[in-house]
């Protein structure tokens, strides 16, 4: 192996390990505060890898959307919520067992899957230029009516989410 | 640099990221706990769409059918979020409760 | 590209020891009598009842147009997200392209023309 | 003649000095060139790092006497003039005093949140500096996506400021942090399409190339010039950036007559020092940003022939900037809470969402026209 291979795989084994280090923290820690923290750090780790598969677009939209939004979002429901919360001191429903039982086998499943398939092992062309005018001429020709369709959803679920918080 | 790193790394990583979701929305009580969960599973399949992209893509820039969904799966978890938080929100401010255990008026 | 990102990467490194640094020198000099009257919450003046940790004497129920207004900005994030693309890729487009970018900021204006009609923006 | 084109160029001459006298010192000593490359890479990485990181403490330390001095004088006062020649070493005397002051952690805080605050809140801002170019070719990264990764790391404020309110275990801090994050989230939107506006006309998201496209004119070919949509994307984004960072007339949620000092109430010693260091280099990231992208940032007359100018030309603008804001803050009292919220959601963001576009149509005018004349020619 040569210098280069080391140190990528080095550098992804060390990103790997603390976005789920994070993502465990996030669905253990008691505090819900703490596990939207931890959450922020996952959301940043998972950048990082976004940006390990050369997408910088969506690595720095990972940030500004997961981070900058949504983790917000979760933190502004989180202190609107918080006041009775300190009370309960179990973070687990009663089916947390029979949960765990599955979601290992799940987890074994897919592992052993995910081994036995024969992946390409090396991406198929280099990136030679910058992607984002591209994926700006993309979003407006192939995929259009997504696009579109993407503004009616979030007008949609501007209006739900006013008509339900609203007092 | 890419080229050193197998897909199999990071179908792995998405799994587990995806496993340890799941689990955090099966088991938690707190619902706003119950929504990160989900926002996790989103993230590996999230991962998983940009890694095929990458690797399976013949000409990656001319086709970003991984990013521009990725994108949408963004898209679509900041609205789930916003709804999925406006109820709990609501229902916190009726019943004065975030532990879904004890959300159960339907049940009966 | 990669080596850019990875210069990124150092900065950050750089980044978290930057306020550490003086952090770790003021636990140095600085000094250490911590006492009862001191490390009571700041309350001007009016004596504090619940001390323990978490406790609810120091909880604000929040008014849920915090919420409101972090809706809004989520779903202008997300507006943001589509348009940056589109504004790089300005150059080499018909009039269509920026019918549809058009189209597409409008219904997101009827949004913000929604929740200004119903006196959501209002903070009262 | 070697000489000269070095005082001409001195930063970026002494970086192509120290990096070809690296490597060939690597290849003498016979390291493989895989190795090389790394070895280089971090260290000339190293270097760059350290220079800003200097640089960016002693910024913030002369913008905060900056401050001082012009308020004093703005109300008839002499400011600080005791330690050193007009107060010149008072910024140093003030570090010493936060390095020397006793850091008070209150009982009942959330130790985790109310520790990491401060740092969380340093970081996105000293990550802010890897992509600023403070020169001809003076920058440290040139992402294809620079503007974007500096809206994305402010907005990553809101965290540390979550962080701080809650794990205070104080009702001044708690409000002061709802509605700081409030009211950063409300304005980051203006600002991110102010900044759109020369992303558009220049065709690009990095910051390199939006300042190169200033060049017209001798260097004055400004993105502030293209009236109507600069100055008033100009407008909306110095109202937006004054607001996202905190400072006057939008300052409520430090406002000492309500919440003591908002988030920050319980913060003692250095702690508090980092808050302090967190909010003067927002104020020069974003002023840089401001004269980078509607000013041209280094570009101005000769910088082509002496571009040892343009880092005089960067700073003379990022100070200028700097000025207005202090300006604001010795003439505008603050606003309430509701009238904050409306003016940005009711006036800028629509007038963004106008201005965006306004400035596409005329960008595809202007295209037809140019097509059309040369119709004409041929």
């Amino acid at each position: 192996m040569d210098a280069t291979t080391v140190i990528a795989q080095a550098v992804f084994i060390i990103v790997a390990t603390l976005t789920l280090i994070a993502a465990f923290l996030t669905v253990l820690v008691r505090n819900v505060f703490h596990a939207a923290l931890a959450l922020v750090g996952t959301f940043f780790g998972v950048a990082a890898i976004y940006l390990m598969l050369e997408a910088e677009f969506l690595a720095i939209v990972q940030v500004l959307v997961y981070i900058g939004a949504i983790a917000v979002l979760i933190l502004f429901a989180v202190m609107l919520t918080r006041g009775l919360m300190q009370r309960d001191t179990i973070s687990f429903n009663r089916q947390w067992a029979w949960a765990a039982l599955v979601i290992s086998t799940l987890f074994l499943g897919l592992f052993i899957l995910i081994l036995q398939v024969p992946w390409l092992q090396t991406p198929g062309t280099a990136i030679y230029t910058d992607l984002t005018p591209w994926l700006g001429t993309q979003l407006l020709t192939t995929y259009l009516l997504p696009f579109e369709i993407v503004s009616a959803l979030l007008l949609a679920a501007l209006v739900g989410a006013f008509i339900i918080a609203r007092e | 640099m890419i080229t050193q790193i197998p897909l199999v790394y990071y179908l792995a990583l998405a799994a587990a990221l995806f496993c340890v979701g799941s689990f955090g929305a099966l088991a938690r009580r707190n619902a706003i706990a119950v929504l990160m969960g989900i926002e996790l599973m989103l993230n590996a399949v999230n991962i998983n769409l940009v890694a095929f992209w990458r690797y399976g893509a013949a000409d990656p820039v001319v086709n970003q059918a991984g990013i521009v969904f990725a994108l949408f799966v963004i898209t679509l978890a900041a609205a789930e979020a916003a709804v999925g938080l406006a109820l709990i929100i609501a229902i916190y401010r009726s019943r004065d409760t975030v532990n879904i255990e004890e959300i159960d008026l339907l049940k009966w | 590209m990669l080596e850019r990102y990875a210069l990124i990467g150092l900065f950050m490194f750089a980044a978290i020891t930057f306020p550490l640094a003086p952090l770790v020198l003021a636990f140095l000099f600085r000094p250490k009598k911590p006492n009862r009257l001191k490390q009571s919450t700041y309350e001007c003046g009016i004596e504090i009842q619940n001390q323990a940790p978490e406790a609810e004497s120091i909880w604000v129920q929040f008014r849920v147009q915090y919420y409101i207004y972090a809706i809004l900005f989520v779903v202008f994030d997300i507006e943001v997200v589509f348009v940056y693309p589109w504004a790089v890729a300005l150059n080499q487009m018909s009039a269509f392209w920026i019918i549809e970018m058009g189209i597409f900021i409008a219904v997101l204006a009827v949004a913000l023309v929604y929740a200004w009609r119903k006196n959501l923006l209002e903070w009262v | 003649m070697d000489i000269l084109s070095f005082i001409f160029n001195p930063f970026v001459s002494a970086y192509n000095l120290v990096h070809d006298t690296l490597t060939s010192l690597l290849q003498s000593l016979g390291v493989p060139p895989d190795w090389i490359a790394i070895i280089v890479f971090l260290v000339m990485g190293l270097i760059v790092v350290t220079v800003i990181l200097i640089v960016a403490p002693v910024l913030m330390m002369y913008i905060t006497l900056m401050e001082r001095k012009v308020v004093a004088r703005m109300q008839d006062r002499i400011g600080p003039n005791r330690v050193g020649k007009f107060g010149l070493l008072q910024p140093i005397a003030d570090m010493i005093k936060f390095l020397t002051k006793e850091d008070i952690v209150p009982q009942g805080v959330d130790g985790v949140s109310h520790f990491l605050a401060p740092i969380v809140a340093v970081i996105p801002v000293v990550m802010s500096f890897a992509v600023i170019y403070f020169g001809v070719g003076m920058g440290a990264v040139d992402l294809n996506l620079g503007l974007l990764f500096l809206m994305a790391m402010g907005s990553m404020a809101t965290i540390a400021v979550f962080m701080a309110g809650f794990g205070s275990h104080n009702k001044f801090a708690l409000i002061g942090g709802m509605r700081a994050a409030a009211q950063i989230i409300s304005y980051e939107i203006p600002q991110i399409f102010a900044v759109l506006i020369p992303v558009m006309l220049a065709g690009s998201i990095s910051l390199n190339r939006v300042i190169e496209q200033q060049s017209g004119l001798f260097g004055l070919g400004w993105f502030i010039l293209y009236i109507p949509v600069g100055p008033i994307a100009f407008f909306v984004y110095l109202l937006a950036a004054t607001a996202e960072i905190n400072r006057v007339p939008f300052d409520l949620p430090e406002a000492e007559s309500e919440l003591v000092a908002g988030y920050h109430t319980e913060y003692s010693g250095m702690k508090f020092g980092l808050f302090y260091l967190a909010e003067f280099l927002n104020m020069f990231i974003v002023s840089a940003i401001g004269a980078s992208i509607f000013f041209g940032g280094w570009q101005g007359p000769f910088v082509q022939q002496i571009p040892a100018l343009g880092i005089l030309y960067f700073f003379g603008k990022t100070f200028l900037l700097i000025l207005i804001q202090l300006w604001f803050r010795g003439s505008i009292p603050r606003l309430r809470v509701d009238q904050l919220m409306n003016f940005g959601w009711k006036r800028l963001v629509p007038v963004m969402l106008g201005t965006i576009m306004f400035t596409a149509v005329l960008l595809w005018f202007y295209r037809w026209f140019l097509e059309s004349l040369k119709g004409l020619g041929g």
